[in-house]
């Protein structure tokens, strides 16, 4: 099994290093087989070691030592437990089918080795992360899934604003990443180990205090990767790189990673309940929050973004509650229908021309039926309509607030989705339904390769069917993972919830339909709607990027401009440069003493033979002042 | 009481004439009043038992020393009244006075120890000039010759310096003057 | 052979640069390669040699100078000072074989061969004055590359890097003899030996003295803010193979003599300093992190950053525990090896477009795409990516320090941000976008000759970040017998405390006894 | 009235204050040599008197040294002087200040 274990892990490695080997050379297509086929292959023995794992077995391996010194001991080791299969299976397949649809979405473009070079390096990234049996190996595979995000996102390096995207990305994701540095800190200086294992059987005898202050630094870490509150702001800029990019590491894999460390860190935030509050209460409200900004943008990956940020706040609501294999569950359907959703943007994306308005779409169903499919089931999906995988996952949540009492959660999440539902169908219904505005700009869409959907189609089968895999992943998870079971005892208050529910969300659905799918206009900003304050704090995103351009960005550079020209050079510089300099001038003024006349230089010499001689009769005096 | 009409005389004289050797600007009023001077210090010596040393001085001081000023001046001219420009002449004098106040403040102040030791006292059973050379052919001699070696060097340099082309310095002249120098004496040579 | 190794290594390149002056012209960059190549192998057959499991000094060479006054020539490395050697050898070689200067290339090859001289015995001496001697030395060729073949300012920089790193030791050396004679004091006979004086338990106020006269010369060569002015003007009039060995080697100088002389000799003092020292620490990460953020000349930019680490290996140094003061060790090699490399690149751009400013540039990932990635590799290390290098130093220095005090690693932690701030910044501003500048259209991507130098130093750099086990063990052995020594020698309760006692995981062998 | 030490010295203090208002004073470099004359004088009193009320011979062989020193110091000065004087037709200090700095 460690034989399939390392297969896994260095697989898109290899991809990645061979794609890497012809990345400044011209396109050649075989970087994108080797790296889809290495990645295929990890995707192999992932499964492998699912089916093995299934089996009531675990795989840890240690590769070898990383740093040793003093009492710490860091090995490269890894687990295959029951968690970290579940991520490696999502991790695997979305990777694979992104792949593959790269092949032909990056079809014309320069940079596709590099692409698939990185793109592979992401994935081993996250392999690393998922796989680690230690802190610090965690924390490898999130610096790493950091740089190739900075890498991809950036992808397009000659376009300003992907290279801003970028940076904030990495900025921001290192401001979390401090957060977590500290929470490991505080655990090695604790528990005197990194290792899981030690951990979770040590974190027991801790103080309170110091267990909370670990779960929440390291939460501050998770806030960051998975952009909660107030660090979001990256992701909806991120959407900047390609889109298989935004599908796979900003909708599928490196975002949920946030809600993996708490999955995994479980036993130490089963200890602090209150700061598991604290996670749901901020998972709910970024729900909502990010809900309500999609529910006016008219950037469709925006959107999708925003609505991934939404999905996000649901898994830490999960599990902060502490129903940590229903946030995995969520992770995992999510990841199917969402990275479906985005590749189906991808192929609108390349139909339109990289247009990424959809009310400059409309009436696409008719030239791309494919996507029009996979993308309505995948909304159908988010939506969380039975029998789709969003229903068993995100009612599953609903239940979880509602069985712990927090109805206020509750509610937070009903009404939001509510709103998922209907702007995931005004996206749905501008793009496909209506009249097909695009006329109005000249573009001639045309669907996607016919490989790319056929890629495309393991996630639309696993989006559909993902629900019904609930039980066996049930029985697997909570080998590992606290295996309360969500379920309203009323059979009554069950059935109405759940009705209710499908009921709101259909109707929130229909409202979509019949306000946009006959939309016949482009928003141009001047109808009232536009101009209501509502939408203007909406379309801004709350003015929270404008806030943070002026109350940090600015400031910052200013401050560095004034710590350099006013403070280093005018103040620490010039201190040293007045000392040399009062030494300089002393010796240029006192240079007239050497003007060469014997006369001037006795004169001097007898001054300071005077003064000599009265040093030496004023100290005579004063010894004998003294010793008198 | 000899002794010390003796002192106060001499005293007088010797302050008297140098400070005219200081002071005037006839370069013979100086000459002369230094070498009175000097003479009238070898009396001191005399006083102080100190014979040997009071004849050196006469002879060295006023018979080697005045003699060769005395040659020296005859370069220049003795008759005209040395012009000096004067620079601040009161901190010359404050300066003096305020050096000559110190150093007798030191010797006043009864800061000589008394536990110091005669090295080599002296044994009033001998002459002075038999008690100095015993000391200056015994604990000084290495001094003495060094003495000796400066001495002739010193003549040496001195024949030298006011010797032949003596109008010419080698120091500060450049490498080809030097070169043509030669080069001319030599021509000179062979004109011969 | 080997028993007389260091003596080898220390006067194998003033030799062979001696003998370089009958080298022709035109043979006399093959002749400065292949003589610091056969020093690096020297080097490296000191570390194959060295035995890892000893903590103590190793090869110790012994030859009276000064038998009065205790004076010899003393030589010896541990694992902290072995690297630093390695590192050394390994940039004079790298630097020479990848010079791209034209004028009077001859000289500039013997200056490098002597500094290497300089720079191996400042590493090697286990002797004060030996110490010393080499420490000044290393000034002269250092002041002769800035002032011959810098930039036009090159005499102001030289001067000053001259006077105020002098100025520094002056105050240093006035120590040594202070500890030279206290030592008599309380033994009565004359040594200089650092060994020696390890032994010596001082009351707490002569260390504090001490300490900070010690301080003084070692903050300015390290630099610490706010004696850092000199660094920028070096760094900016230096030419490239000036600035990588100032940055790789030279700065380390100071750090390396903290662990080597501060701390052993002085722990009580190296307590009682240690937070007045980590908040100076803490100015030198944000502050000059954010002065490189403002900089508009890239080298500059790497320049200040090297301030901003450095910041980070003194936190390390005086977090005063195993993990710390190893991390600290291990961060100057690493920081040597990417400082060293950033400075390569600026020079590799500086070759062929003749400015550093950053504004000149943009877009130059398209035209040079080689030289992007590997600016890009090295910039990430420098930013503290996990598998390179750095991290490794940096993630055990900010470690060690979070035992001594949590808040001041939190603030110290932001270095790993506003790192990233400026480093991604300026690689922004250099690589990206479209290129705007007709000058850089047809820039010449990376060539061989500079490869030769820059590959090496991308290998080392993934390398020990990957696996850093052969380079971490015998430094951490090393470093745990001086933090036992500390922890013994300490006096004040607090020092007890604050130093662990590592005598019970029993591997430590006395300094004295090795060999 | 007895003659002390003290007097001797004061005497050479007073003689040694009159030298150095002579070396202050004069710029005629002969004149200054006179001044120089004075001081190595006025140095010898008081090693002649301390050689007698102590009773030791020392201060008489420093005295004979100090006109050995005297002698060659005027032999070699003078040279230089006459050189100075046949190159440039002047002794006087205030335009010998080719040492200016």
């Amino acid at each position: 099994m460690e034989l399939y274990l390392y297969i896994a892990l260095f697989a898109p490695l290899v991809g990645s290093l061979f794609s890497a080997l012809f990345g400044m050379s011209p396109k050649t297509n075989i970087t994108g087989y080797i790296a889809s086929g290495l990645l295929f292959t990890s995707f192999l023995s992932s499964l492998v070691l699912l089916n093995y794992v299934l089996g009531g077995h675990t795989v840890h391996v240690e590769l070898m030592t990383w740093m040793a010194t003093g009492d710490l001991y860091i090995p490269f080791g890894f687990v295959v437990d029951q968690v970290s299969v579940v991520m490696m299976m999502v991790v695997t397949i979305v990777s694979t089918v992104v792949h593959v649809y790269s092949v032909g979405y990056m079809d014309h473009d320069k940079g596709f080795n590099r692409f698939f070079s990185w793109l592979s390096a992401f994935v081993f990234s996250m392999m690393v992360l998922v796989m680690s049996d230690n802190f610090a190996g965690l924390f490898i595979g999130w610096e790493g899934v950091g740089l190739c995000s900075w890498g991809l996102i950036g992808f397009w390096y000659h376009k300003e604003s992907a290279t801003w995207a970028a940076n904030e990305a990495f900025i921001m994701n290192r401001i979390a990443d401090l957060g977590m540095l500290i929470g490991i800190f505080m655990i090695y200086w604790n528990v005197g180990s990194l290792q899981y294992d030690v951990v979770f059987a040590e974190i027991g005898n801790l103080p309170l205090v110091i267990t909370t202050w670990i779960g929440i630094f390291l939460f501050i870490g998770a806030m960051g990767k998975s952009a909660q509150f107030p660090l979001h702001t990256w992701l909806a800029d991120a959407m900047e790189g390609p889109t298989p990019v935004s599908a796979l590491i900003h909708a599928a894999t490196m975002v949920t990673a946030g809600v993996y460390l708490v999955v995994r860190a479980n036993p130490i935030y089963d200890l602090i309940p209150n700061v598991g509050i604290f996670i749901a209460s901020l998972g709910a409200f970024v729900a909502l929050f990010a809900a309500s900004m999609a529910l006016v943008n008219r950037d469709m990956k925006r959107i999708i973004a925003y609505s991934t940020l939404s999905q996000l706040g649901y898994m830490f609501v999960a599990a902060g509650l502490g129903a940590y294999w229903v946030a995995l569950f969520h992770l995992m359907a999510h990841a199917f229908f969402k990275a479906l959703l985005f590749l189906g943007a991808g192929n609108v994306m390349h139909a339109m021309h990289d247009e990424l308005d959809p009310f400059k779409m409309g009436g696409l169903r008719k030239v791309m039926k494919g996507t029009f499919i996979m993308m309505t089931l995948a909304s159908v999906a988010l939506a969380g309509i039975y029998p789709f995988a969003g229903f068993f996952s995100k009612d599953l949540i609903l239940e979880v607030g509602f069985v712990e009492h927090h109805y206020i959660i509750y509610t937070v999440l009903l009404l939001t989705a509510g709103l998922t539902a209907f702007y995931s169908f005004r996206l749905v219904a501008l793009i496909f339904h209506g009249e097909e505005r695009y006329k109005l700009f000249g573009i001639h869409p045309h669907e996607a390769y016919k490989f790319m959907l056929v890629a495309m189609s393991p996630l639309l089968v696993l989006a559909i069917i993902a629900g019904s895999f609930k039980m066996t992943y049930y029985q697997l998870v909570t080998n590992l993972l606290p295996s309360t079971v969500y379920h309203v005892h009323n059979e009554v208050t069950f059935w109405i919830m759940t009705i209710g529910t499908q009921l709101f969300v259909i109707s929130a659905i229909l409202f979509a339909y019949k306000k946009y799918s006959n939309w016949n206009s482009v928003p141009d900003g001047t109808s009232k709607m536009e101009n209501s304050f509502g939408y203007k704090l909406l379309w801004n995103q709350y003015y929270i990027p404008k806030f943070y351009e002026e109350v940090f960005s600015k400031p910052y550079l200013e401050l560095s401009k004034i710590a350099w020209k006013q403070i280093d050079l005018k103040i620490v510089d010039a201190t040293v440069d007045m000392i040399a300099n009062a030494i300089y001038k002393t010796g240029e003024n006192t240079r007239d003493i050497q003007n060469g006349n014997l006369s001037t230089m006795l004169r001097w010499m007898v001054f300071g033979l005077v003064v000599l001689l009265a040093l030496a009769v004023a100290f005579t005096v004063g010894y004998n002042a003294v010793s008198a | 009481m000899f002794e010390a009409i003796a002192f106060y005389l001499f005293a007088v004289l010797t302050i008297v004439m140098f400070t005219i050797t200081v002071m005037t600007s006839q370069a013979l009023y100086a000459i002369t009043a230094m070498a009175a001077g000097m003479i009238f210090i070898s009396a001191f010596f005399f006083i102080l038992g100190a014979d040997f040393l009071g004849a050196i001085q006469i002879i060295v001081y006023t018979g080697a020393v005045m003699a060769l000023y005395a040659f020296g001046m005859m370069f220049f001219d003795t008759t005209r009244n040395v012009v000096e420009k004067k620079v601040n002449p009161q901190i010359v004098f404050v300066l003096g006075v305020l050096a000559a106040v110190m150093v007798v403040a030191i010797f006043v102040a009864p800061i000589i120890s008394d536990n110091i030791q005669a090295l080599y006292p002296i044994d009033p059973t001998i002459g002075n000039s038999q008690a100095v050379g015993m000391v200056l052919f015994t604990k000084y001699l290495v001094p003495f010759e060094l003495a000796a070696v400066m001495l002739l060097v010193a003549m040496i340099g001195g024949i030298i310096m006011a010797g032949k082309k003596m109008d010419k310095s080698l120091t500060l002249m450049a490498e080809e003057e030097i070169g043509m120098m030669d080069d001319s004496y030599r021509a000179e040579e062979g004109g011969h | 052979m080997i028993d007389h190794i260091l003596t080898l290594l220390i006067f194998f390149p003033a030799l062979a640069a001696m003998l370089g002056f009958v080298v022709t012209k035109d043979s006399m960059r093959a002749y400065g390669i292949a003589v610091s190549f056969i020093e690096f192998v020297l080097s490296l057959w000191l570390w194959y040699a060295y035995d890892p499991m000893v903590s103590g000094m190793q090869f110790m060479e012994s030859m009276p100078l000064i038998p009065a006054f205790g004076i010899n020539y003393l030589l010896g490395v541990d694992g902290i000072s072995l690297f630093i050697i390695i590192l050394s050898t390994f940039f004079t070689m790298i630097g020479i074989a990848s010079l791209t200067e034209k004028r009077h290339l001859k000289n500039l090859i013997i200056t490098l061969l002597f500094l290497e001289m300089t720079m191996v015995g400042v590493f090697a001496a286990l002797d004060a004055i030996v110490f010393y001697v080499f420490w000044e030395l290393s000034l002269v060729p250092m002041l002769y590359i800035i002032g011959a073949w810098g930039g036009p300012l090159r005499i102001y920089a030289s001067i000053k890097f001259f006077l105020y790193t002098f100025t520094g030791s002056l105050i240093m050396l006035v120590g040594m003899l202070f500890m030279a004679y206290f030592y008599n004091q309380a033994t009565g006979m004359w040594s200089f030996s650092i060994l020696e004086w390890y032994r010596l338990i001082l009351p707490e106020n002569f260390q504090l003295w001490l300490f900070a006269a010690f301080f003084i010369g070692f903050a300015i060569k390290v630099p610490m803010f706010p004696f850092h002015t000199w660094l920028p003007y070096a760094h900016g009039q230096a030419p490239t193979i000036g600035s990588v060995i100032l940055a790789a080697i030279l700065l380390k100088m100071g750090t390396y003599a903290f662990v080597r002389f501060s701390l052993p000799m002085f722990p009580d003092a190296s307590v009682y300093f240690m937070f007045p020292i980590a908040i100076i620490a803490i100015i030198m990460i944000i502050y000059t992190a954010m002065v490189a953020y403002a900089q508009e000349d890239i080298k500059q930019v790497v320049a200040y950053s090297s301030v901003s680490h450095m910041g980070v290996i003194i936190l390390g140094t005086f977090a005063l525990n195993v993990e710390g003061v190893s991390g600290s060790v291990f961060l100057m090699l690493a920081h040597g090896v990417v400082s060293g490399a950033l400075f390569l690149l600026v020079g590799v751009i500086y070759d062929r477009r003749h400015t550093k400013m950053m504004s000149e540039f943009g877009g130059i990932a398209s035209v040079m795409p080689r030289y992007a990635t590997i600016f890009g590799i090295m910039m990430m290390a420098s930013v503290g990516l996990p598998l390179t290098i750095n991290f490794v130093g940096e993630f055990l220095s900010l470690l060690g320090f979070y035992k001594q005090s949590h808040m001041i690693t939190l603030t110290a932690g932001v270095a790993i941000i506003v790192g990233a701030i400026y480093m991604l910044s300026a690689y922004k501003k250099m690589f990206f976008g479209t290129v705007t500048n007709e000058a850089n259209r047809n820039l010449k991507d990376v060539n061989r000759t500079e490869l030769l130098g820059l590959i090496p130093l991308v290998i080392v750099a993934i390398w020990l970040g990957v696996y850093p086990k052969p380079v971490l063990g015998p430094i951490n052995n090393s470093v745990e017998s001086i933090i036992q020594l500390m922890h013994d020698k300490a006096q004040s309760p607090e020092a007890k405390e604050r130093i662990p006692n590592l005598s019970d995981s029993s591997k430590i062998i006395s300094m004295q006894e090795a060999h | 009235m007895e003659i002390t030490l003290t007097h001797y010295l004061v005497l050479s203090s007073i003689l040694f204050a009159i030298g150095l208002i002579g070396i202050m004073r004069r710029k005629n470099l002969l004149m200054l040599f006179f001044a120089t004359e004075i001081l190595l004088n006025a140095t010898n009193i008081g090693f002649a008197a301390i050689s007698h009320y102590i009773g030791d011979l020392s201060g008489q062989m420093f005295a004979f040294f100090i006109i050995a020193i005297a002698a060659s110091e005027v032999a070699i000065g003078l040279g230089l002087l006459i050189v100075w004087y046949k190159r440039t037709g002047k002794i006087d200090l205030d335009q010998m200040n080719s040492m200016r700095g």
